[in-house]
């Protein structure tokens, strides 16, 4: 599995995600996280996923592991649709430059978040927020669970198919069931 | 610089000490001293004059940072790893860095707009002599030249009082430039200063620009009534000879023009335009068209249906001559700055150049007289005309497109090439079986980039394909622009002023900036309709203010048609060209000078935090993409203006935010009292990128408030947030509690929701200051 | 520009129309009328009023592309991916994109200089008054100002003529950035002509510069003897206050010593230089020392030794705040264009600034005022010194810093981080078992940027660890500099004009640039004293003359103490700082003109081909590194002056390389019989970077070779060319025929071996022409 | 086996070498070679691979597969020491140049080159020279076989241990004479 960025020219820099070779990597470090929090754009709402959407992965994960979540864009409306209220709306961009800050308190005030889960931006904009968390978040984690290779996470998938990516997503779910 | 002077040139003077030929008299503050405005502190100001001023707007908006790159490559000590907290061999920290790639970028930004006025008033000088008097707005302009005056002290009467302007943005860009030499320059927040500084002596260029042109050549002069011109594709009467031009510096489509004039050919020619010429010439005739902003150029050039093609400079495609090759389109280049590796035949006789182009000896010329390309472009293209058979063709037949189509074998390259990720891949399968739904759509979303075709591994003219899947789709493209107005009248300033200083106009929103939109343009023109409902104020220039244009409503009028272009409560305000957007930086700064009569005269300062603490006006650069956009956007910043840009503008490096959540950012001095008050984070953000038009739209009702609003006023801005959170994001915005200041600051229609939200988030109430960021010196009161 | 006036200003005037006060003429071409030479075709020629001339040297010297990035981060439609063949979204090619960030380079070199030069240049009218007159060499120097003259067609005489120089290059400068903006110039050969211009601007501000500081400050005038200065660690008397003085804008550094000379303190302080600013103070005072060149801030910092840092402008550490913090040195900041986020305390009393920067209160402070400067530096430094215990330790004690070298895991980041590959985890091993030779290897090789401290994943401080591994040959530094002479005198110029033309001086050798070394700047020296030795004319600048300094024969004699510093065969000339590379140029420019008599005025082209086909010259940037370089570098090129650069030259992303087997390439046209004739490749090759100093060495020699040379001289060159070629390759070179025109070109000590290569090849004499690449117009015979 | 760069910030692009995995490939690269050239840096002469150093490497290699040589600055001197003559000495970015030449017909004067292997150059002067192959040599295969990345090359080696190195070259020795 390769290391290439899915916009070509979006090269992974010297300090690049490692891969999410199998769902038990995301799964661990989502179990080890003490205060996760999801990053969930407005892609995850457009992106079919067999008979669900992205989104809806997101709200199963969010539900079974009590992750925070972050609704950036109009995302927002689409959780609603879902009776799902996420914690916070907020700019992908404010809630990158949080997390940045050390001291903040998280979307809850109830502490810095360690992990933070991206997923339904942009590529281009992930791409970006990520290399800004990258440099300037060194105590956070960061995760990207779309299917393709973010290279400025610190975890990522390759790019893989959608039927991989379904594979992957429902394992991490079975995994917390298990 | 702060000496530099007004010049009067003799050509021949006899005196005591003989007779003296092109004797220049270069007369100190004298002429100026006709004007009674005290000297404000900062006339011409050095990079470091307003630093203070910057750091204090930079301690709100604290740069975030987005490395687009982790390296630094700009010397041979590198390439530099600056991921983490690595230093570059020269010691520069990765947030420098960034800052410091900005700088690079706003330099040549605004290098491009000082050279190219520079460029536009030496032609105009040569022309119409420097004793030209400038003249942006007849008798309803006073305040000529707002950012000349408040940057330079100075009051430019002629043309020739333009150049001591440029003078000093030449300077200045030269110094800026070289702080982002290796080891120069390495605090990040004095680089951020340094790229305020550039913006601003941006905005001071672009209205030497257009203010020498609008002059010159007699453009619409601060006219809300400006012609509405023809824009798009299918405006263009294909069995006439067309003439392409593509650019920003007008002088050769002017001359074009005149000559058509000249020799009674117009209605017999069709002038159409790209990019800012375009706009520039439908001000100078509103028998030229626009085809479209600078994502057409491909488009239009593969249509087949230009005859000749003249660029000038700026955002021209750098592969133009090849494009234009492959239809044997010849290419007459007029610029020094783009050459495009032509001869030079400025020295020959116009017959020979003529014929050259015409037989196809040549692909094209390298001319720099303006009235020789004017006349050679216009002959080129009557003669060119009869040899172009396939006008209204492209370079394909729709069967051969097809057949192409299926050579497609799915790698997706073109997708992983894509900026906007078009599912080009999938597109073309389905165009392979004969359905061109798919890629039709994908012309709605696609910059004209063709960084697809690039990266096809089977060499599938893939834009071509999107073209003539689309075809009606551009045949339909016709529609009606307002002609750039040019400045605002002063009337207007004293009409809106005091509305929208106390908040009760919303605000002023400004559309501006490049075509490289996230999701078609469509977008651009919804949010200016939301806006302009919403009775703000609209402003557009530049490509924006083309795509804007190329909207119809269900009546089929475009938003000009829809809306006045006065500058007022739901006016459509079609500025101009990307110079013309000082005239946008300008009306504010005039707020400050006409409607509260504050010295603009080297005042910077003072200005700026006026205009940051009451006027709320929003720039919106939806699909910024290039140098200049940065440089724009750079200036509108220095004067407290936020900027919001689409999803591509996180590759700007860096999002000047405030943070919302920290109380203390948000203290102002109460001029009045002297006190600090607390206002809110009013303008949340200086710089920010957004995601969808949705998240803009909300975005945009925000940042219009200001802590001068008076309780109408917030209440009024407020229920535009309020409900456009609630329709465009699904709920009622959580941090509304920061905006209220007095129970009289809510919208009474929203009152029991808001009550009860304050109530849940401790709210109290505050007061309403006389709100100022300039702490004022000792010994002043 | 061709029409910017000499001017007169006058305080106050009484006329018929009155008093008027502050009134300026600026007289048309009358003060230049008492100047006899005829005005050429090309004053203040604009960005393509010389391309012919690059286009010509273009097709001989075609660009080799080497791209340092596959991708172009220039705007937000990218990145674009420009491997192979594809086009960038504006339809930018990988090309045109290496030239376009060549041209953004020399931009920033050549505004570095110009925003010094306007700096300095302001500053000393300030202080002396425009009309200074302008002395850069007493009577032995009537051509001033010979690039101004060339390029301008002007002839300064005071200091205030000098600002309309500037105008012009501030004009071009922003002209030239504007065509790297997105969209504009995108074809390789008209950026690499616009890269040209760019590096001949950047020669003529340098001139300004440096005749204005020569003039002014009454530095050096082009005297060949002028004193031996100290240079290196070594030569500090650490029990004094030490102030130490980095950057390029001498103001500062010579108030520094102005305020000592006032207040009697000459020889209690030492005040001591890195990079040009160290230089150009020794040129002012002779008490003043040199530490050395740029990569000696961070193991001079970190000796704890100086007591104050003073910085201006370019090629600082951007770390040095923190570098300095480190050990409690305050800095002062004394440009704006380096600001380091320091407070602006010019306005204060410097009694309170002392304070705080003595108390520690504050890390350092930005003062705009040079005198102020001097006095706070000079106080400071000595109320510093007794709190500066440590003085001559350093941060660590040897045996902690073995502790340290134990930490190492031998990951090999360092190595990997490190520019020259030294092998730092291997050497940082046997330190760790306490032998410190290999480590101590290292720094002869370290260009100082600790990258392989940023990158150690144990933090362990490897650059100071190197230092102290190479401690006593820190002390040992300690070597003698000739100062700065400042312009080459006419007088020797008429002397060596001659034997450079006919080739019995074999050539100049001009070692100019940065201190980024592949291998150590011993090699510098090695290579100056080569050709010293072989009666090259040497001439250094900048880093490299510092370099070349601080290297030691067996009687302990720098090579300034060997060699005589006057422009002769054999000379050793520190022209001075980096602005004084213009008299390097500007010597070859005086040879056409002095020696030559050709006109100079306005006549570039003219004055170019007489110095690319008749003076051997060759510049040698063995370790260049910044964009100045670049700038400097492209000055030279469009002069015809071939450039060698080191191995890390190839991250300039193109070389101009020669085809010595394209026989076409080689043809002159001869001036006297107006024919074609073959001259074969001399010089070979413009810009080339080449990878061993052995292999420089003989390149120098090749490219020393011209046209014009006679037989005697061409005999003189090709000795040196094969005695090298055969001493340092390990064989005779293959290419020898090629540079053969006539028997009587063949060194008689050779001629054997060379007539056997001359018949194995087939060689055939030819004539020796009086060359010229100019195509005379018709009309003209 | 990864593809990062030697030195960590000269980082690959989209497009950039392929691992040689194993020396067959390298051999196989060679034989299939019409007209191979070998560019040969002054470092070549430095390095130790035990009792040889990788010029004698180099020698036999071109002695044993006929490959035309050109040694780059002092290596010559090198090549000579060791009685080998190389066909060509010129500076590196000249013989770079003329490989982007598709006109120019080799060292020998018999056809353009199409494979280029380099080997002992200053990593940076390798990876540049590399870069310009790379993009304006399309015809030109390249590899490197120096023990470090070579992102520009065609065909290059990880980053190997000296004694991986060895095995490698011997190899390449070995099978041709099998
Ligand atoms: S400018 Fe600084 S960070 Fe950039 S390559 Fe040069 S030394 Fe490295
Ligand atoms: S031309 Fe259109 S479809 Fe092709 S890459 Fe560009 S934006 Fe995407
Ligand atoms: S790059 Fe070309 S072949 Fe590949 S999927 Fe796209 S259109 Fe098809
Ligand atoms: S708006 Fe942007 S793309 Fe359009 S013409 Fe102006 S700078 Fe160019
Ligand atoms: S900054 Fe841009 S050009 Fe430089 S290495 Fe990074 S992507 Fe390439
Ligand atoms: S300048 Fe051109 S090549 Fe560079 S990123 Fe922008 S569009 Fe791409
Ligand atoms: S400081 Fe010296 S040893 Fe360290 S990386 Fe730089 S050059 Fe190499
Ligand atoms: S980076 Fe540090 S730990 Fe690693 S080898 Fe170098 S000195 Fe040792």
């Amino acid at each position: 599995m390769s290391q290439d960025a899915w916009l070509t020219a979006e090269v992974a820099g010297p300090k690049k995600a490692s891969l999410i070779t199998k769902p038990e990597i995301a799964d661990a470090m989502i179990r080890r996280a003490k205060r996760p929090i999801f990053i969930v754009g407005s892609i995850a709402a457009e992106i079919d996923l067999e008979e669900k959407k992205l989104i809806d992965y997101i709200i199963l994960m969010a539900r079974r592991c009590s992750i925070q979540v972050v609704a950036t864009a109009n995302t927002n409306s689409e959780f609603l649709k879902r009776n799902f209220t996420p914690d916070a709306v907020m700019p992908a961009v404010d809630i990158g430059n949080r997390l940045t800050d050390p001291t903040w308190q998280g979307v809850d005030g109830k502490g810095p978040h360690d992990l933070a889960i991206f997923v339904g931006l942009p590529y281009q904009m992930a791409w970006t927020i990520l290399s800004g968390l990258k440099n300037f978040a060194p105590n956070l984690k960061t995760i990207s669970l779309d299917n393709v290779y973010q290279p400025n996470a610190r975890w990522s998938f390759s790019n893989i198919s959608v039927k991989n990516w379904i594979m992957n997503l429902e394992a991490i779910l079975g995994n917390r069931e298990a | 610089m702060g000496t530099r002077d007004i010049s009067i040139r003799i050509k021949e003077i006899e005196t005591e000490i003989g007779q003296i030929k092109d004797i220049r008299f270069s007369v100190g503050r004298l002429a100026q001293e006709t004007w009674d405005e005290p000297q404000g502190p900062t006339p011409f100001p050095s990079i470091t004059a307003l630093r203070d001023w910057d750091l204090t707007l930079l301690k709100r908006y604290k740069p975030f940072y987005l490395p687009f790159c982790d390296l630094c490559c700009l010397c041979t000590f590198g390439k530099c790893d600056l991921t983490g907290d690595k230093k570059g061999a020269c010691g520069i920290t990765m947030p420098a860095q960034q800052s410091r790639i900005v700088l690079l970028a706003a330099c040549i930004g605004a290098a491009t707009h000082t050279s190219h006025a520079r460029e536009l008033v030496t032609h105009l000088i040569t022309e119409f002599g420097e004793d030209e008097r400038l003249d942006p707005g007849g008798l309803n302009i006073k305040v000529e030249a707002p950012i000349t005056r408040l940057v330079c002290g100075v009051k430019p009467e002629t043309l020739g009082d333009l150049e001591q302007v440029l003078d000093y943005a030449e300077q200045q860009i030269t110094s800026l430039l070289a702080c982002t030499h290796t080891g120069q320059e390495g605090n990040p927040l004095d680089l951020e200063s340094k790229v305020f500084h550039t913006g601003m002596i941006d905005h001071l260029s672009m209205e030497v620009a257009d203010i020498a042109q609008v002059s010159a050549y007699h453009l619409p002069k601060a006219d809300p009534d400006a012609p509405l011109i023809d824009i798009g594709f299918g405006t263009v009467d294909t069995t006439k000879p067309v003439i392409l031009v593509i650019g920003h510096n007008v002088p050769p489509a002017v001359e074009i023009m005149d000559y058509m004039q000249e020799n009674d050919l117009v209605g017999t020619i069709e002038v159409t335009g790209i990019c800012c010429t375009g706009i520039d010439m439908t001000r100078y005739s509103q028998k030229a068209k626009i085809i479209g902003p600078i994502s057409w150029q491909i488009r239009y050039v593969r249509s087949g249906i230009p005859d000749i093609i003249v660029v000038d400079e700026q955002c021209i495609r750098t592969d133009i001559l090849d494009e234009a090759r492959a239809l044997q389109i010849p290419v007459i280049a007029t610029s020094e700055k783009n050459c495009l590796g032509l001869p030079n035949r400025t020295g020959d006789r116009s017959d020979a150049i003529i014929d050259d182009l015409v037989s196809g000896r040549t692909d094209g010329a390298f001319i720099l007289n303006p009235e020789m390309v004017g006349e050679i472009a216009v002959r080129t293209a009557m003669r060119m005309r009869p040899k172009h058979k396939k006008k209204k063709g492209s370079i394909l037949s729709p069967d051969e497109a097809i057949e192409e189509a299926k050579r497609c074998t799915q790698c997706r390259e073109c997708r992983r090439a894509c900026p906007n990720d078009l599912h080009i891949s999938d597109a073309m399968r389905a165009f392979g079986r004969n359905d061109p739904t798919m890629l039709a759509e994908i012309y709605d979303a696609c910059v004209g980039c063709i960084k697809c075709e690039q990266a096809c591994t089977q060499d599938i003219p893939i834009h071509s394909l999107i073209i003539i899947a689309a075809g009606e789709k551009l045949k339909n493209e016709a529609f009606r622009l307002r002609a750039g107005r040019g400045a605002i009248q002063d009337i207007e300033i004293r009409q809106v002023g005091g509305p929208i200083v106390l908040g009760e106009i919303p605000g002023i929103v400004a559309f501006v900036g490049c075509a490289n939109y996230p999701g078609g343009g469509h977008e651009l023109a919804e949010m200016a309709i939301e806006f302009a409902n919403r009775r703000f104020i609209i402003c557009t220039s530049g490509c924006a203010a083309m795509t804007i244009g190329m909207y119809r409503d269900e009546d089929g009028r475009s938003p000009y048609e829809i809306y006045p272009g006065n500058f007022e409560a739901g006016g459509m305000v079609n500025v101009g060209s990307c110079v013309s957007n000082a005239h946008i930086s300008g009306a504010a700064v005039k707020i400050a000078s006409i409607f509260a009569r504050r010295n603009l005269r080297g005042n910077y300062e003072e200005i700026a935090d006026y205009v940051y603490n009451r006027v709320g006006a929003v720039g919106v650069a939806w699909g910024a993409m290039s140098q200049k956009a940065a440089s724009i956007a750079a200036g509108f910043w220095r004067l407290g203006i936020p900027v919001i840009v689409g999803p591509h503008g996180t590759k700007y490096r860096r999002m000047l935010l405030g943070r919302s959540d920290h109380d203390d950012d948000w203290y102002v001095n109460d001029a009045r009292t002297g006190e600090q008050v607390y206002v809110g984070p009013v303008p949340e953000h200086l710089f920010i990128a957004v995601e969808t038009k949705e998240e803009a739209m909300v975005m945009i009702a925000k940042l219009s408030m200001r802590p001068n609003d008076t309780s109408r006023g917030r209440a009024l801005k407020l229920t535009h947030y309020i409900d456009l959170h609630r329709r465009l994001l699904g709920s009622m915005p959580t941090d509304i509690h920061r905006f209220v200041r007095l129970e009289a600051d809510i919208p009474i229609t929203m009152k029991e929701d808001i009550v009860a939200i304050l109530k849940e988030k401790d709210w109290r109430e505050t007061v309403i200051p006389d709100p100022t960021l300039i702490q004022k010196k000792e010994g002043s009161s």
